[in-house]
């Protein structure tokens, strides 16, 4: 049957499910391998035997996807890396519970709290509520909600939520394509349209028109609810239509749907050479290679990382509140580095600069 | 083409010589289900399903039995666990008995999904603005989901009926429509004042009053479910009505000669069924997420029908089978967090276990028996 | 198994000579039957030469489950011979040629063809060794031509692989201007009346060079006249050495073309007689093992009121022809009105238009004083209409329901069957034992399923079922088709009770001899309307049979 | 001659609309020369698997049995593609695997639904919901594929003003082969010994046992076989217009597959064209969305194939029949 398992991922894809994740998994994550996690924590760094949790000298990390898997190469598995890396980096210990179905975020969490973890991830804004009455219920542990907003008024000193400016990173990228498009024309294929993707998207928008007037963006949304970040074939035809379109820049920014408009570029003629492709999320040099002969940069947004540093302050002692603002920007240009003519760098580092110290405004509003 | 089927016809089991041309009921799939008495094919098929399954543990390097036990205890030991299955289960008694009513008329329903989830935005929303009301808010969202239910079966029923569209494409169809509409009303003219700005797709909180709770561990809508199955095995079973479905089930020109509306009884087979799946939605509005978000379908329309298989056709045999699929989904999430085996697993006894109960040549290795090779199916395709 | 020799029915084998014989036989028997004239040139008796054994079966036997179908069978077919095999339905004819066909794999004893007696595994063995079947239903595919029908399974191709048509149209051609078989190659069987469609099944047999021909009841769905055409074609083909088999329960037929007959009885030849040897009553007995009851013991009618007025009805069938056309028809009550005439000519579309199941295109029907021109077969049913439908598989009965509930089919939601929508188990379970009683209901209970019953029983819950409630008017299609001897007798009695109850009764049958030995009133359709009505005492049957055919 | 002309009257009203639609498509381009091409480029992409898929609907119905397993065909194939050439290195070795993994899920369709007579849309039930459990529980990450599948240009045919361009120039060998394929089962439908029985199978199974065809046999293997197209379907998805496996990526195209043989009647040709009718309406949506001006809401657009099926059938009902016999197993006499 269709999608008995796409209809409960859309949510997953839908909190800023955008492409990315750091580097090969390695050993753990996929489903082949999850079995061996048991035995294996070890030479990944990390131990799975949670038996001496409550021992104070033992920094237990829990990870609760949202109803998707942590090899997503989306939120839930950069969350998943950020996770691994800190309870590599802390000698800690490290599980995850991919959630089936969306009814069973407080069970999933209590597995890890009633073993008595230190701190506990959960991954997407669907589980924002979720998580606020879990951290309610056990003061003793941690929680940090990735891309979780939480009401104002919400005081809990055990409860960080992490979130990202996807507005200032999109920008940056259209800065760039604004400047590099040879035709005036750039193209957007995106996922689900809601806020977060619209974010990177209109900010790409903004950016591209400040680096010039003359440029017109064209912009697809997938259509479909249900896999609208999972269609790589649907990407990968919207592009190939852009391209013939004479765009010649392709923001590929929804998931999976974004990743098949970048292989889709990065196949076409002139790839690199006449037509380039932006990523999105974290730096897609790294996770979609067969993009690397198009991918001039991606647009950042660094959840391994957030997931890391939140967890080592965790450990230390209180979060800074009760939000952390993650980074964003745009990663690297690797092969591209002598591409892009020195001025369009220079342009860009400053708009770069700009965003970051607070003086220039994406002008995006939802 | 039920003109060609009299050539097709096995001989006859019993009764005096007769030649083998001997027409016979055309209720192929549903004689199967329901003639087949035989509770042990049913066991013997889940015990083979889960003894594969138990390989496929045994070759991820986990102890099968561990894991086994592992999932038991997450589903029915644990604190609180029993409570979650009950509350898994509801839901699928729900759309394991949507899947049956039609199918005791002759239609194969894989639009569970579809209905549940268009009964679940309308409920949850009715429940919503109907908060204030508290209980009767409840039960009007609960009315509602299954009004909303129905109106996709309606469609089903009727495009069928009278236009002889079959009902397993326009039910697909239909999911996918559904899937389009509830998300568009989702993000769109029912999203919650509050996700507005996150851009979460969810209507608005259902309010406390509304919402359905669980009575001495027992979820309200689990009541609701296993009464409703009750129900429907005794309107089956006990009253005109059900033996007016039967009768088309088992045989459709002999209903319209024994002035049986069978258009009629397709449609309503068809909604029932649908209304049933919308109820769902709204039992699992009101009682697990408190709202609707898309999520909330999961795999509840498709696991219907292995639930619906499992029973063959008995309303009464859904709770069993619904349970069963309960145990699994609940017990997944321990299972990978004792083993680190991945929760799709469930879904890969699932499908085995859908397979085991579905092939007939089980049965006839059980009992030899030439019954079973009158168990050849009927689906009516393209009529 | 060396049986067969000692038979004493094998030094029958017809003689050379008897030509002059059959011929006389012939014409006693189309004194019978005007509808049998054959022409005297189709009626070569005696042209052909008989030459040796073609078809040897020796100890055939075959069940399914419990069910002897074939037991014991040996029978042999000379070289241009036609032999019939007669018995009702149910005695195992169609099992025992679909062996010698290969769609059925005997369980004991052997078929050789030809001298060749290893098993004939399936029909592309059979085919292959000369034998050739024409089946009671078609096996043509209704959506393809006739050209693309005669040669699948054995097409002809170019580079292997193309269809090659245009021999295959050259084919038919040859083949039917040979057989003075008219058909167009180009035609959709789909579209062809059923006549044409067997011509096509006849040629497409004779497109593989058979040496044996079978036909399982052939002349079941045909007029006179083509049943006539059909029998002068067998002749021929006899005459030119085909060896044929054909099955029928017609006796007329039997003594019109065949050269020898055997009989058979629940699976077991009682009898193998030449024809010239044998009367229409003595074959008759043969097949029943009995003496037939050949007609009715009832008293002259007394007609009452008009129960049931039809006036210029219009009904189309399935294909959206027009099946009844302007059909008129009163039937009193206290009478039985026979519909007389060959199948196909609107009797199946005016059953289901009386009963509420078809829709009537124009003109109206009174049931009393209730119209019930649009009504649906509830309606009909609550307005006193009882009907034996004609298909009682698939509208009599549901197989799988028990006989209790077959027998309240129709009145299930009704008092004392149920009470505010829930069923009394109670009341349908004593209805049930009383109608068993007193229909004679041959089962192991009444919660024995429908399916499992035999044809005459099943037929028997069917009239037990729509006399009970006293129907004003019973309308009775086809009510003995494929019914025993026993039950046909039963059946009929208690159609003449109904009658004498007050009812007013139309039967519909093919049989013409069950008209006969029925009817009060005899009307006679032909293209979908009565064509000449008649008093029985007025009848004749030549006359009829003339009428039948369309010729008035 | 004549027999053009037999044709041409007895095939008019699909003439009429070809060229009816070939006359909207080149005035399209006239007028919009600069977003044409590329829309029927998409229409036309967006179609390739569809076609394959409905093929596969086709090639089964006709011999009378239903195939809702499709959509679990094609991602059994699309995972099997993907990671034998991900793990072997060689892209030809995924293909030959990936059509290989197509035929293993037609045999199991086989095998169940014709020999063992299981009803055939449970059987197509569970093929999808295996495929599911299957590909989700062992899809491991981070896999890439060793090449591309090569694109091509047809001589002659790529000079074709339009149609050259959308169909023949630049499109890789599986669109090329979708077109054969929908060419060659229609011929092999209606011009060869094949199709005739074939089609006598599916539509009245005990005439072509009469006439000496092994039914069971021959709708075993023609699911089995065109299982291989669902195959190359699957390895379309997964190595040739994406380059990556996810789970569920086929995205309901096998259902999408099965509207679109309803719509196409069970003809090839008509399946092919109808499957480029969903691409144009599919590649519209995209146009209208990405040009502004025109707001309907993307998740309705989306709608439109399955709105337009669920019309198309409710209104055309009785016109499109479907094969006699489909959805019935075969039983012989003696059985």
């Amino acid at each position: 049957m269709k999608s008995t398992r796409y209809l409960v991922a859309v949510p997953a894809a839908l909190a800023l499910a955008l492409a990315g994740c750091g580097g090969s998994t390695g050993t753990s994550g996929a489903g082949g391998d999850t079995g061996s996690d048991t035995g294996s924590g070890d030479t990944a760094g990390y131990s799975t035997d949670d038996s001496n949790c409550a021992d104070e000298e033992v920094f237990c990390i829990g990870l609760v996807t949202d109803t998707g898997n942590v090899d997503d190469k989306s939120f839930n598995q950069s969350a998943h890396e950020g996770a691994e890396a800190a309870a590599t980096e802390l000698e800690g210990v490290y599980k995850y519970i991919e959630t089936q179905d969306a009814k069973d975020y407080a069970a999933n969490m209590a597995q890890f709290t009633d073993n008595s973890y230190d701190a506990i991830v959960t991954v997407g804004f669907l589980m924002t509520e979720a998580t606020v009455a879990a951290a309610e219920e056990n003061p003793e542990t941690k929680f940090i909600g990735v891309d979780q907003g939480y009401p104002e008024g919400t005081e809990l000193t055990n409860l960080t939520g992490l979130i990202f400016p996807e507005d200032q990173a999109g920008y940056a990228a259209g800065f760039l394509a604004g400047l590099m498009t040879e035709t005036d024309k750039l193209g957007q294929v995106l996922g689900q349209e809601i806020p977060p993707v619209q974010k990177f998207a209109k900010g790409f928008e903004n950016g591209a028109k400040a680096a010039n007037d003359a440029v017109s963006v064209q912009t697809v949304y997938h259509p479909a609810g249900d896999n609208a970040f999972n269609d790589p074939v649907w990407g990968a035809g919207e592009a190939r239509k852009q391209l013939a379109q004479d765009v010649d820049v392709v923001f590929g920014a929804g998931g999976n749907t974004g990743n098949g408009a970048l292989q889709e570029v990065a196949k076409a003629d002139g790839a690199g050479e006449s037509v380039y492709c932006i990523g999105v999320d974290t730096d897609q040099w790294d996770t979609v290679p067969q993009a690397q002969p198009c991918l001039i940069t991606s647009a950042m947004k660094l959840i391994t990382k957030g997931v890391t540093d939140t967890l080592m302050t965790a450990e230390s002692g209180e979060f800074e509140g009760v939000q952390t603002v993650g980074e964003a920007g745009i990663a690297p240009y690797h092969d591209f580095e002598d591409t892009i003519p020195d001025d369009v760098k220079s342009q860009v580092e400053e708009i770069v600069a700009q965003l970051q110290d607070g003086s220039l405004e994406t002008g995006v509003t939802l | 083409m039920s003109d060609t089927r009299t050539e097709e016809a096995p001989p006859p089991s019993d009764g005096g010589p007769r030649e083998p041309e001997a027409p016979k009921d055309r209720a192929g799939l549903l004689a199967y289900l329901i003639g087949h008495q035989s509770g042990v094919v049913i066991v013997v098929a889940l015990v083979i399903a889960l003894l594969i399954g138990a390989a496929l543990i045994r070759y991820q390097g986990v102890n099968p039995w561990y894991a086994y036990e592992v999932l038991l205890r997450g589903a029915l030991v644990n604190d609180g666990a029993l409570t979650r299955t009950l509350q898994k289960t509801a839901p699928l008694v729900l759309t394991g008995l949507a899947v049956v009513l039609p199918l005791r008329v002759g239609l194969f329903n894989i639009g569970a999904q579809g209905q549940l989830q268009l009964g679940a935005i309308f409920g949850a929303w009715v429940a919503y603005v109907a908060g204030g009301a508290g209980f009767l808010g409840a039960v009007l969202g609960m009315l509602v989901g299954i009004v909303f239910g129905s109106v996709v079966g309606l469609l089903v029923g009727v495009l069928k009926a009278y236009r002889g569209v079959h009902e397993v494409i326009s039910t697909i169809m239909l999911n996918y429509i559904v899937a389009g509409v509830t998300f568009w009303l989702v993000v769109g003219p029912l999203q919650g004042e509050s996700s507005r700005t996150s851009g979460i797709p969810q209507t608005e909180s259902i309010p406390e009053a509304a919402r359905l709770d669980t009575v001495a561990g027992v979820p309200v809508g689990f009541a609701v479910a296993v009464v409703l199955a009750a129900v429907c095995w005794w309107v089956l079973g006990r009253t005109t009505f059900g033996f007016r479905f039967n009768t088309v089930g088992a045989n459709k020109e002999a209903a319209r000669y024994a002035g049986v509306p069978i258009n009629r009884v397709v449609v309503l087979s068809m909604l029932a069924g649908a209304g049933l799946a919308g109820l769902a939605g709204a039992l699992e509005a009101l009682g697990t997420l408190h709202r609707f978000e898309p999520a909330i379908v999961g795999s509840l329309g498709f696991d219907g029908i292995t639930i619906a298989l499992l029973a063959r056709a008995n309303p009464l045999a859904t709770i069993p089978a619904a349970f069963l699929v309960g145990i699994l989904r609940t017990g997944a999430a321990g299972l990978q967090f004792q083993t680190g085996i991945a929760p799709e697993i469930v879904d890969l006894l699932l499908a085995l276990i859908l397979l085991m109960v579905s092939i007939p040549v089980l049965g006839k290795w059980l009992f030899r028996s030439r019954a079973d090779k009158q168990s050849v199916a009927t689906t009516s395709w393209g009529n | 198994m060396s049986e067969s020799t000692s038979r004493p029915e094998s030094e029958g084998t017809p003689h050379p000579t008897r030509g002059d014989t059959s011929q006389s036989h012939l014409a006693d028997i189309a004194t019978t039957d005007a509808a049998l004239e054959l022409p005297p040139e189709q009626s070569g008796f005696g042209e052909g030469v008989i030459g040796e054994v073609l078809l040897d079966i020796e100890g055939l036997s075959k069940s399914f489950g419990s069910v002897h179908a074939n037991r014991d069978i040996t029978l042999n077919v000379r070289r241009g011979e036609i032999v019939a095999l007669l018995g009702e339905n149910g005695a195992g004819k169609s099992t025992l040629v679909n062996q010698i066909f290969g769609l059925i794999t005997p369980d004991r004893g052997t078929v050789s063809v030809k001298g060749d007696s290893t098993p004939i595994k399936d029909p592309r063995d059979a085919i292959r060794r000369g034998v050739g079947m024409v089946h009671q239903h078609f096996q043509l595919v209704p959506v393809m031509t006739v050209a693309e029908n005669m040669v699948l399974g054995h097409e002809s191709t170019r580079a292997g692989v193309v269809l090659d048509l245009d021999s295959a149209r050259r084919m038919v051609r040859e083949l039917s201007e040979k057989h003075g078989l008219a058909v167009d190659p180009d035609a959709e069987v789909d579209d062809l009346p059923v006549g044409t469609q067997q011509r096509v099944e006849i040629l497409k047999a004779l497109s593989r060079r058979v040496d044996l021909l079978i036909l399982d009841e052939p002349t079941a769905v045909l007029t006179p006249q083509e049943t006539d055409e059909l029998l002068g074609v067998m002749r021929e083909l006899a005459n030119s050495g085909t060896s044929i088999v054909f099955i029928t329960h017609k006796l007329r037929e039997v003594l019109a073309v065949a050269d020898r007959v055997y009989v058979l009885r629940q699976g077991e030849v009682v009898g193998e007689v030449a024809t010239k040897e044998t009367d229409a009553t003595g074959l008759a007995t043969m097949m029943v093992g009995r003496e037939v009851v050949l007609s009715i013991d009832k008293e002259p009618a007394t007609p009452g009121e008009p129960v049931l007025e039809i006036e210029d009805l219009h009904v189309r069938d399935d294909r959206g022809l027009a099946a009844v056309d302007g059909f008129s028809l009163t039937v009193n009550a206290g009478e039985i009105v026979g519909v007389a005439g060959v199948e196909g000519n609107g009797q199946r579309e005016l059953v289901e238009a009386l009963a509420g199941m078809r829709k009537v295109v124009s003109g109206r029907m009174r049931l009393g004083d209730l119209d019930l021109t649009t009504a649906n077969p509830y309606q009909t049913h609550h307005a006193g209409l009882g009907h034996v439908p004609e298909d009682r598989e698939k509208h009599g009965i549901v197989g799988s329901y028990s006989i209790a509930d077959n027998l309240v089919l129709n009145e299930f939601d009704q008092a004392p069957y149920a009470k505010s929508g829930v069923r009394q188990f109670d009341a349908v379970r004593e209805n049930a034992e009383r109608l068993r009683e007193e229909f004679d209901i041959r089962s192991s209970g009444v919660f024995q399923t429908a399916g499992s019953l035999s044809g005459g029983n099943k037929q028997k819950v069917v009239v037990a079922r729509e006399m009970a409630f006293k129907p004003k008017l019973l309308m009775a299609a086809q009510p003995t088709r494929g019914v025993d001897v026993g039950s046909i007798e039963f059946i009929h009695r208690r159609i003449v009770e109904a009658r004498d109850e007050g009812a007013g009764v139309l039967l519909v049958s093919a049989e013409l001899d069950e008209i006969l030995s029925l009817s009060d009133r005899i009307a006679v359709v032909h293209g979908g309307t009565v064509v000449a009505e008649m008093r029985v005492e007025d009848a004749d049957r030549t006359e009829i049979g003339r009428l039948m055919a369309g010729d008035h | 001659m004549e027999r053009l002309s037999t044709w041409a009257s007895k095939n008019r009203t699909p003439l009429v609309i070809a060229a009816a639609v070939l006359v909207a498509a080149y005035a399209f381009n006239l007028v919009r020369g600069d977003i044409a091409p590329s829309m029927f480029g998409a229409a036309w992409g967006y179609a390739i698997p569809l076609v394959l898929a409905a093929l596969v609907g086709v090639i089964g119905e006709r011999s009378g049995v239903v195939n809702i397993g499709i959509e679990g065909q094609m991602l059994l194939a699309a995972f099997a593609g993907f990671f034998v050439a991900a793990v072997s290195g060689s892209m030809i070795v995924g293909v030959l695997a990936g059509i290989g993994t197509g035929l293993v899920a037609g045999g199991f369709l086989a095998v169940t639904a014709v020999r063992w007579r299981m009803d055939q849309i449970i059987a197509g039930v569970v093929l999808n919901i295996i495929a599911t459990g299957l590909t989700s529980f062992y899809l491991v990450s981070g896999q890439s594929l060793p090449g591309v599948i090569p694109n091509v240009s047809v001589p002659l045919l790529s000079q074709i003003p339009l149609l050259g361009e959308v169909f023949f120039s630049g499109r890789s060998v599986i669109a090329l082969i979708a077109i054969l394929a929908a060419v060659l089962v229609h011929l092999a439908l209606f011009h060869s010994r094949w199709g005739l029985r074939t089609r006598a199978v599916g539509e009245y199974p005990s005439a072509a046992d009469t006439a000496g065809i092994k039914v069971e046999r021959l709708r075993m293997v023609n699911v089995t076989l065109a299982g291989s197209l669902a195959g190359l379907a699957g390895v379309y998805l997964s190595m040739d217009a994406s380059s990556t496996f996810e789970r569920e990526m086929t995205a309901g195209r096998g259902f999408l597959a099965l509207a679109i043989m309803i719509m196409g009647a069970w003809r090839p040709l008509r399946a092919f064209s109808m499957a480029l009718f969903f691409g144009f309406v599919n590649a519209t949506a995209s146009q209208l969305q990405q040009t502004g001006g025109f707001s309907i809401p993307p998740q309705l657009t989306a709608t439109l194939p399955y709105v337009a099926t669920l019309v198309v059938l409710a209104v055309a009902a009785g016109r499109v029949r479907p094969p006699g016999a489909v959805g019935q197993p075969y039983v012989k006499k003696d059985q």
